[in-house]
């Protein structure tokens, strides 16, 4: 155990939190350990490019329950240094955009640092089932944020994403062990890097696959509804936009921009390596579902009315983009999915943020009252059309690139020689459904601009004030972040293809491609 | 040391205590309570030097010593012990409804009679003769009729005990009456000789189940499972709340025991497993259904923990059905002594956690209703955590021994392919979630009551237990081997048995 | 390096005010000013260079999927950089006294450098991708500078529906650039041209790659405001009027056109595409020029003829001339952009008065305005040998011609129509008696403006005769080598009748009138477009979100969600109903529960 | 016809079914509770039955089943002694020994 | 002879059992209670069970049901007024019993022992003795778990029944 640092990582949010809860001042010693944590991340991502044959870097493992292999497992390939960059990054932006707490601010920041620590935990965790229960971590401090410091419907928004988020992540335990189980009893473990190691070598020596591929499909399917709650996959979604408009500021940012991801990031870093036939098996499923996040949960979003109702709705439609990508099945696609777990993030984060300081400041969220507000607010409404323009999609956000990788992936996906626009594939039509949806939220978010922060100022409104100083940075950290890896998306691609490339399927030659 | 010796101790224990308290009236109740806890610890560190004899006994033929036995005794100790902790904690309420004319009069029973009910489930956890069974189970529920209506001056109480009191009696009725047909059918009441004897007979799988089924009425009624279960939630409201603690946690824990050996018996007879494990599923699906469900509505505290009991004697049943042999699956069946052993040991601490508070929190307000927890976490941040990280086991939130019990059973019954029971399981988790987390909203969204806002004041003895409870939860949460190595640690005996 | 010093000096402009110079407009202004120049000065130097290319790979999965970022100098982009820095610098140059008072100016400048970063990256693009990348950046620059004055609700909403037009024609063109890269494995258009070439008679791709053009001309038609996407252009004047000039006049609009004529070798393998285009942009043409004879806002007027010029281009990429194409490009973004700041000055000198029934008279009042005016309308309307629109528009008449009559109907007429407005325009502004107080103090604009006006002037009347004249290249670059004998039609000629026609009609209907004698509703309404849209985005868009919402908020929510937790509460409800707490109750419940199982065990 | 044990087993069968009415039935608390003294005794009679007719090695009966049923009356004595206090204790404090009015605790 | 006084006394056990359910004063309840109980030791008897039918006289009818009327006349319950029996109960209870005694009956059908009749005995009667040895040497465990039950039950009930407890 001589890696300790990706122990620290999980352990210095969990102890900021005790001291939080015990201390006086809880901003600060939250901020300490959040910017701590940040500081780790970005030397170990430093210390990343160090040449190695394996993807997994920073292992260490504390046995846990012998019996059953069960180890306290953790290690970070490309993919998971990513998740943890961007979760040490919204943790750091969230906690410095906490609007003031006057009960129990000990307590808010401590659920703050667990759910931080819980979506750190499962990012870097490389046993199955601790991946599992870090994510879980989070269950409870939302459902204490959202009920004590919460907005407007807190209660109902409390249950509501409690139970289904519960009952989400049991369908999706369920997969993991139905999946554990469907393993040869001989190879039977929770170690994720045993796994990929077992199906390369299997795939090797016999073409077999590890988990048998009859039984394959419908284990998929269950990890898919699993996780698909968690990540508000249409139509299990209602409780996003909900919970999300009613938590406090803070807590919607890491949940809508770290947590939520979480699901994806187990798609990836589960369902598709171990079982990809049953991903084939599926697909037409999952693109189903996903045209249904992007198109119907995109129209939805045109009819909200209020500002929180309209971000977490476009939060939920944005999910069927990672997806897309990972529907591709194909290294181009999930690697664009991967991005854009990123990039989302980080927009997100800001996006909520920005909703925050408006509902804080002027005690309304729907989009009739405002108006005119780049008048008194221009450094707010500037951070906000940047991230706004991110979510959309605008070239030279990491978004962007991200959803530029989706599309060709997706779209290049199959073996293609289209004769006419009417020899698509399905993945080729939901490919044009994600496109359309690219339209679909420059719509509603256009619109929720020019209603908040163009036109006239209502006499309604007494001018609010602009950011303050304090406020100011943690926009500039996530808007420079999307800018960095949206000019230069290799920064990030580089790093996590290696951890993705070797679960996907030979690609098929094709017609008519140059010869270079 | 002969294990036998354990009991017995106990129960010598008990009497020396009750001798004491009735000879030295001037010395503070309380104490015996601490002296009780100390004997039984002292016991339990016993239960570690237990070598086996080195002669076959008489007793042995209803005496197991197997390393289920030695852990369902020491889970009735430490049960105990913290039942007794708690009933300290409870005497100034217990006070205001007894009968007393003298204040403390009645206190040292109710610290006594514990201890008997103690060296009843130890003795239960050795049973496997069925007259041993009968008489330990019986000293155990007649320890309970009594524990149950002690506070007779609350007419909660007296209700309580007399509906355990009629329904036991039914209970035991059937219990005896299967018996009496196992007897008939085999010529044995021994466990050991019952199953050969069982295989033996043949076409007489009618009158086999019929026997089995009455002793499933009588065990069914222990471990609070559907249809039997009606009793739980009045005498759980209405029992003294560190007793109420005792029936969910030792008398359930000793039920199950029971079952088990009892099961294993049975499920040797190829004919009637198919039966048998009808029954398990649909015992064990309406049981969660019932238990998670009705659990939902309810507003008293101690009643909704027996919904929970029941609940989670739904979830203790799915364990077992991973045991019948299924077809369509490669996976051997699976042992479920240690999953089950395991979910008891984390629902000990749990419950037992919770019921602590419950005594402290109503000590200190006007009932025991969830109204009454409102606003806990202003009144007593501390005890308000320490609740939250029992409902959070209860729900099964990771990192909580109420987690590892949850996989343990829902991997079982994947194992065993029992869909039906993972449907209904993963609604019931849902459930679950709201009516515990139910308690969470009490206790931290919702305003103190006016009125009632006075900090809670904690001894330092109970602080240090109720911390010690939270810590072990959350210990057993992330590392669960210690527990699992206990069910396994065998007696060693004394000299090799030559067998 | 030049090459990328001209691309990223806007860019850093950009930024560098966004986070230093804000507070300070003098300095941002500068900053702005002296990013394009460099960039002029650099695309000079470049002008004069050779050929290159130079590029890094902005993403790369193997052989599979490379997406580079890539500047390529060839003939196409080193003159359309020279326009589009010339006419930008002039454009920014006017801004400084145009946006003087304006407290933003800081944030203009910005967004004007933002723009001219991103127009340069279009010219500059060396694959699709990248192209599609700074085409989205101009329509973000575009949405910023026409929602400049953003208090105006029109200005506002102007901004967001010029946007997301542009957002629906960018539908179809990543939708192309998908197509083509899954017909050709790249990207990039020197590595497409060959592959192109080698299936161009493959039968195979006869539907996908007309279907592939078409979706690339998507992007185009929306970038250059082509029917039925026009709509978002006339609505862009509420911008400044050098935003105008600049990107809804001479670059921004003419990168549809510039992106068709990048690959016109597709268009070319794909004839059915390249009639589609042709009418497309004819008809643009006609009902362009149509709708401005009606319309009394100086900007908007030239807001309809741009689109009517637009028209013209693109028909020209239908008439497999984009070398005329790419001419009139050049041409009109001078002309084009000398009219608009002329008009800029105009209303600059009218306090913001854009009604030109509210001018007249303004010939004496703004001298300088008045002859530029004059130049840029005489090379719009096509004044016959001495202005540079009259040869772009010839050899894009002269190829219509050569495609089919009813193209050359179409063009000859929106020759006469654009002669007929312009003069229209020129009559009522600057010829007939002043109609208001403002017309009547009416000045002179300053020399920072007045100068651009000037400079612009040149190319527009003197610089294509001479240029024609003397740089063989540049007729080589645009294919414009043409033998007049083989015409079938004396397209010059009548041209010149149209034109002649035109003006003449013109000056005898608007010559001294107060008010528009002609009433055309059908026209001034711009053939209900706007109305017709609304309409059916009401119909379609907001209906189904209307409906989706509610679908989401009562059924899927509310049914299905909530009635599920409805449910199980009933159900706990309900089944707490055993416990009625009568013990013989629960002793008939249990004694049923026993009889089910004693059942169990004599069923056989 | 020489007696079975089937007549045993049906009598006493028979005996319990009529202990379970009167608890199902009967309102009275005592009253129940004899009842469930009868369902008690039905065992016992099968019990004895069961030791008589199926004889031990040395062909008496199984003394065994005695012993159990020394074991029952014993603790059913026990059971009667606490119930009985119990039903005392609950007729001072309500006045009642009707089982439908002790109903405070439901739902 | 065996059979008619098996047959009797089996029918007075039953009509005196069915007596104790339908009868409303509690104490003709318990009066008829002694009756069945003492039919039923003379079954026992029948048995050759001599210790047990004893016992069940001793112990039932005796001290059992003596505690019984001591506590019906301490509490002067009288006869129920109004219904003994709640149609609802009533209706239940009748299901109840005739599932039990149908399947019960079916199941003895089927009872393959069944048939068996009484083996004639080899030796003398000597069940005190042979229960005695029985409970001391094999049975001791559990009749010391029964002293501890009786311990209990003996602190049970003077707990709960005393008036004041001092």
């Amino acid at each position: 155990m001589k890696n300790i640092f990706l122990y620290l990582l999980i352990l210095i949010p969990l102890a900021g939190a005790v001291a939080a809860m015990l201390g006086n001042s809880a901003r600060r010693i939250s901020l300490l350990a959040a910017g701590a944590n940040l500081a780790l991340a970005v030397l170990l991502l430093a210390g990343f490019n160090s040449p190695s044959d394996d993807p997994f870097r920073y292992r260490a493992a504390i046995a846990v329950l012998p019996a059953l292999d069960l180890k306290l497992l953790v290690g970070v390939d490309g993919l998971g240094m990513m998740m943890v960059l961007l979760a040490t990054i919204v943790t750091v932006c969230a906690v410095q955009l906490s609007p003031e707490v006057k009960d129990r601010e000990g307590a808010f920041f401590a659920c703050l640092l667990f759910i931080s620590a819980g979506c750190i935990g499962a990012f870097v965790s490389l046993d199955l089932f601790f991946f599992y229960a870090f994510h879980e971590l989070a269950l409870i401090p939302t459902f204490l944020l959202i009920g004590i410091w919460g907005h407007g419907e807190r209660l109902a928004a409390a249950w509501k994403i409690t139970i289904y988020l519960a009952l989400g992540s049991f369908i999706l335990l369920l997969g993991l062990v139905a999946l554990y189980l469907a393993i040869p009893a001989e190879h039977r473990t929770f170690d994720l890097t045993k796994l990929y190691a077992l199906q390369a070598q299997l795939a090797q020596n016999s073409g077999a696959s590890l988990v048998p591929v009859e039984k394959q499909g419908w284990i998929f399917l269950t990890l898919l509804s699993g996780f698909g709650i968690l990540i508000s996959l249409f139509p299990f979604h209602t409780w996003a936009p909900q919970g999300y408009a009613a938590a406090p500021t803070p807590a919607s940012m890491l949940h809508a921009g770290v947590l939520k991801k979480f699901g994806l990031f187990g798609l990836l870093r589960v369902a598709y390596p171990l079982l990809p036939e049953g991903a084939q098996a599926c697909s037409k499923v999952l693109l189903v579902l996903l045209v249904g996040n992007i198109l119907y949960v995109g129209l939805v979003t045109i009819a909200q009315k209020k500002l929180d109702l309209l971000l977490g709705y476009s939060s939920v439609m944005h999910m069927g983009y990672i997806f897309l990508g990972l529907a591709s099945l194909n290294i181009i696609g999930q690697s664009g999915a991967a991005l854009l777990l990123f990039a989302h993030g980080l927009s997100v984060a800001a996006l909520f943020a920005v909703m925050g300081i408006l509902r804080d400041r002027l005690d309304t969220t729907r989009l009739e009252d405002f108006g005119g507000l780049a008048r008194t607010m221009p450094l707010l409404s500037l951070f906000f059309g940047m991230a706004l323009f991110a979510s959309i999609g605008l070239p030279g956000f990491a978004n962007f690139a991200a959803e530029t990788m989706i599309f060709f992936g997706a779209f290049g996906a199959d073996s293609l020689s289209v004769k006419s626009v009417f020899d698509f594939t399905p993945l080729q039509w939901t490919v044009l459904a994600g496109l359309w949806g690219v339209v679909i939220s420059a719509v509603y978010m256009l619109r929720a601009y020019r209603r908040i922060f163009f036109g006239p100022l209502p006499d309604t409104l007494k001018s609010p004030p602009d950011l303050t100083a304090a406020q100011r940075w943690p926009f500039l950290v996530l808007i420079a972040g999307l800018l960095v890896v949206g000019f230069y998306p290799r920064l990030l691609v580089d790093v996590i293809k290696p951890g993705l490339q070797p679960t996907q399927p030979a690609t098929p030659a094709r017609v008519g491609v140059a010869q270079r | 040391m002969n294990p036998i010796y354990l009991e017995a101790s106990v129960v010598v224990f008990g009497l020396v205590l009750l001798m004491a308290e009735a000879f030295l009236p001037r010395v503070d109740k309380r104490t015996f309570g601490w002296l009780g806890v100390a004997g039984l610890l002292l016991v339990l560190v016993l239960s570690f030097f237990v070598t086996a004899p080195t002669e076959a006994a008489p007793w042995q033929r209803f005496y197991a010593f197997d390393s289920a036995a030695m852990f369902y005794k020491r889970f009735a100790l430490v049960t105990t012990i913290l039942v007794l902790v708690m009933a300290v904690e409870y005497v100034p309420t217990l006070q205001k409804y007894l009968a007393s004319a003298t204040p403390g009069a009645g206190v040292g029973e109710f610290l006594c009679l514990p201890i008997f009910a103690c060296a009843g489930l130890m003795w239960m956890a050795s049973a496997i003769d069925f007259a041993m069974i009968f008489v330990s189970l019986e000293l155990v529920t007649i320890s309970f009729y009594i524990l149950v209506t002690y506070t007779r001056r609350n007419p909660n109480s007296l209700e309580a005990g007399v509906k355990y009191l009629i329904l036991g009696a039914l209970s035991t009725g059937f219990l005896v009456y299967g018996i009496t047909w196992v007897y008939g059918l085999t010529g044995h009441t021994s466990l050991a000789k019952i199953g050969p004897a069982l295989l033996a007979l043949q076409g007489q799988d009618t009158a086999i189940f019929f026997s089995f089924a009455l002793i499933l009425v009588g065990l069914g009624f222990k471990v609070a499972a559907v249809p039997f279960q009606l009793w739980v939630p009045d005498v759980y409201q209405g029992a003294p709340t560190p007793v109420t603690a005792f029936l969910s946690v030792g008398s359930k824990a000793a039920g199950f025991i029971v079952l088990l050996r009892v099961l294993d018996v049975f499920l040797g007879v190829p004919a009637i497993v198919g039966k048998i494990g009808l029954t398990l599923v649909v015992g064990a699906a309406a049981t969660l259904i019932y238990g998670n469900f009705a659990a939902m509505p309810q507003v008293n505290f101690k009643r909704l923990l027996a919904y929970s009991s029941i609940a989670h004697a739904g979830y203790l049943l799915v364990a077992i059905t991973s045991v019948l042999p299924h077809p369509g699956s490669t996976n051997p069946p699976v042992p479920f002594g240690e999953t089950i052993a395991f979910y008891l040991a984390g629902y000990l601490l749990m419950t037992l956690l919770s019921f602590i508070i419950v005594i402290v929190v109503a000590n200190q307000s006007p009932g025991d209703d969830i109204a009454h927890f409102n606003g806990l976490s202003r009144r007593s941040p501390f005890l308000a955590f320490a609740l939250l990280i029992a409902m959070a086991s209860l729900a099964g939130v990771p990192f909580t021994v109420g987690f590892f019990g949850k996989f343990f059973v829902f991997a079982s019954a994947l194992a065993g392919g029992q869909w039906l029971l993972i449907g209904i399981g993963a609604l019931s988790v849902a459930c679950g979630f709201y009516y515990y987390l139910k308690v969470v909203r009490a206790m931290y969204f919702q305003p103190v009551a006016a009125g009632a806002d006075a900090a809670i004041e904690l001894g330092g003895p109970t602080k240090a237990i109720i911390a010690l409870l939270a810590g072990l939860i959350l210990f057993l949460g992330i590392f669960p081997a210690p527990a699992l190595d206990l069910y396994h640690a065998s007696v060693k005996p004394a000299v090799a048995l030559a067998k | 390096m030049l090459a990328w010093l001209i691309l990223f000096a806007p860019l850093t402009a950009t930024a560098l005010i966004l986070l230093v110079t804000k507070s300070s407009r003098q300095l941002s202004a500068f900053l702005s000013v002296g990013a394009v120049g460099a960039s002029f000065l650099a695309s000079v130097v470049v002008f004069f260079g050779p050929d290159f290319t130079t590029q890094f790979n902005w993403l790369e999965f193997g052989q599979r999927l490379i997406i580079p970022i890539g500047l390529t100098i060839d003939k196409l982009s080193r003159t359309m950089l020279l326009v589009v820095t010339g006419v930008g610098l002039l454009v920014h140059v006017y801004s400084l006294g145009y946006m003087h008072e304006d407290r933003s100016e800081s944030r203009y400048f910005a967004g004007l450098s933002l723009f001219m970063f991103s127009m340069l990256g279009i010219v500059l693009a060396n694959n699709f991708v990248m192209m599609f990348i700074f085409w989205e950046l101009v329509g973000a620059s575009s949405w910023l500078l026409i929602g400049h004055w953003y208090e105006k609700a029109s200005a506002a909403d102007a901004a967001k529906k010029a946007f997301l037009v542009n957002r629906l024609g960018d539908f179809g063109f990543m939708l192309g650039i998908l197509v083509v890269w899954s017909l050709f494995g790249t990207v990039v258009f020197a590595e497409l041209k060959p592959a192109v070439e080698r299936i161009s008679n493959d039968a195979t791709f006869a539907v996908i790659l007309p279907a592939a053009v078409l979706l690339l001309f998507m992007g185009a038609v929306g970038k250059s405001a082509q029917m039925p996407l026009h709509v978002w252009l006339p609505d862009a004047m509420e911008g400044p009027t050098p935003v105008s000039a600049l990107i809804h006049a001479a670059t921004m609009v003419a990168a549809g056109v510039y992106l068709m004529v990048r690959i016109d070798f597709l268009v070319i393998a794909a004839p059915t595409a390249q009639t589609v285009i042709a009418w497309v942009g004819m008809i643009t043409a006609v009902m362009a020029a149509l709708m401005a004879t009606q319309q009394n806002d100086i900007k908007r007027i030239l807001a309809y003829s741009t689109l009517s010029q637009l028209g013209y281009m693109i028909g020209a990429i239908g008439f497999a001339a984009s070398g005329a194409a790419m001419f009139h490009l050049f041409t009109h973004a001078c002309f084009k952009a000398l009219l608009f700041l002329g008009a800029g000055s105009v209303i600059h000198g009218m306090h913001h008065e854009q009604d030109i029934w509210q001018m007249g008279g303004l010939k004496n009042k703004m001298p300088i305005t008045f002859l530029t005016f004059a130049i840029g309308t005489a090379a719009l309307v096509g004044f016959p040998y001495l202005s540079s629109g009259f040869y772009s528009k010839d050899s894009i008449l002269i190829a219509a011609g050569a495609k089919s009559w009813i193209f050359l109907v179409m063009g000859l007429f929106t020759a006469a129509l654009t002669a007929f407005y312009m003069t229209r325009l020129f009559i009522v502004a600057f010829l007939n008696k002043p109609r208001s107080e403002n017309a009547k103090h009416a000045g002179e604009s300053p020399m920072v403006m007045w100068v651009p006006l000037a400079i612009l002037a040149v190319p527009s009347i003197l610089a294509m005769p001479f240029l024609l004249g003397r740089s063989s290249t540049l007729t080589e670059v645009l294919g414009l080598a043409h033998d007049h004998s083989k015409d079938a039609w004396n397209v010059p000629l009548l041209a010149m009748f149209m034109f002649v026609w035109g003006v003449g009609l013109a000056f005898i209907i608007y010559r001294n009138r107060d008010r528009d004698p002609l009433r055309f509703p059908l026209l001034a309404h711009k053939f209900y477009f706007d109305e017709i849209y609304a309409g059916l985005i009401a119909i379609t868009h907001d209906l189904l979100a209307k409906l989706s919402g509610f679908f989401d908020k009562y059924i899927l929510d509310g049914l299905l969600v909530r009635g599920a937790t409805t449910l199980a509460f009933g159900t706990g409800f309900v089944l707490r109903f055993f416990q009625v707490g009568n013990a013989q109750a629960y002793a008939i419940f249990f004694g049923l529960g026993v009889i089910v199982l004693l059942y169990l065990a004599v069923r056989p | 016809m020489p007696l079975t044990l089937h007549d045993y087993l049906l009598v006493s069968g028979l005996l319990f079914a009529v202990g379970f009415t009167g608890v199902l039935v009967r309102r009275n608390i005592l009253v129940i509770y004899m009842c469930l003294e009868i369902m008690l005794n039905a065992a016992n009679l099968a019990l004895v039955a069961f030791s008589r007719f199926r004889p031990a090695a040395d062909g008496m009966p199984d003394y065994h089943g005695q012993v159990l049923v020394f074991f029952i009356i014993t603790v059913a004595a026990a059971e009667v002694a606490v119930g009985l206090a119990i039903i005392v204790a609950l007729y001072r404090a309500r006045n009642t020994t009707q089982i439908n009015e002790i109903n405070r605790l439901q739902y | 002879m065996t059979i008619t006084l098996f047959w009797f006394f089996s029918f007075l056990m039953l009509a005196f059992a069915i007596v104790v359910v339908v009868q409303r004063n509690p104490v003709s309840s318990a009066m008829a209670l002694v009756v069945s109980f003492i039919a039923l030791a003379a079954l026992f008897v029948s048995l050759d069970a001599f210790f047990i039918g004893v016992i069940q006289v001793l112990v039932y009818a005796g001290a059992v049901m003596v505690l019984f009327l001591f506590i019906i006349m301490l509490l002067d319950i009288k006869a129920e007024q109004r219904r003994v029996i709640s149609p609802a109960a009533l209706a239940g209870g009748l299901i109840v019993i005739f599932g039990f005694v149908g399947t019960f009956t079916q199941m003895l059908a089927g009872f393959a022992p069944a048939g068996a009749t009484a083996p004639t005995l080899p030796h003398v009667i000597e069940d005190v003795k042979r229960v005695g040895i029985l409970l001391f040497t094999e049975y001791n465990l559990p009749l010391q778990i029964v002293g501890t039950l009786l311990l209990v039950s003996t602190i049970g009930v003077i707990v709960l029944s005393k008036r004041e407890l001092k």
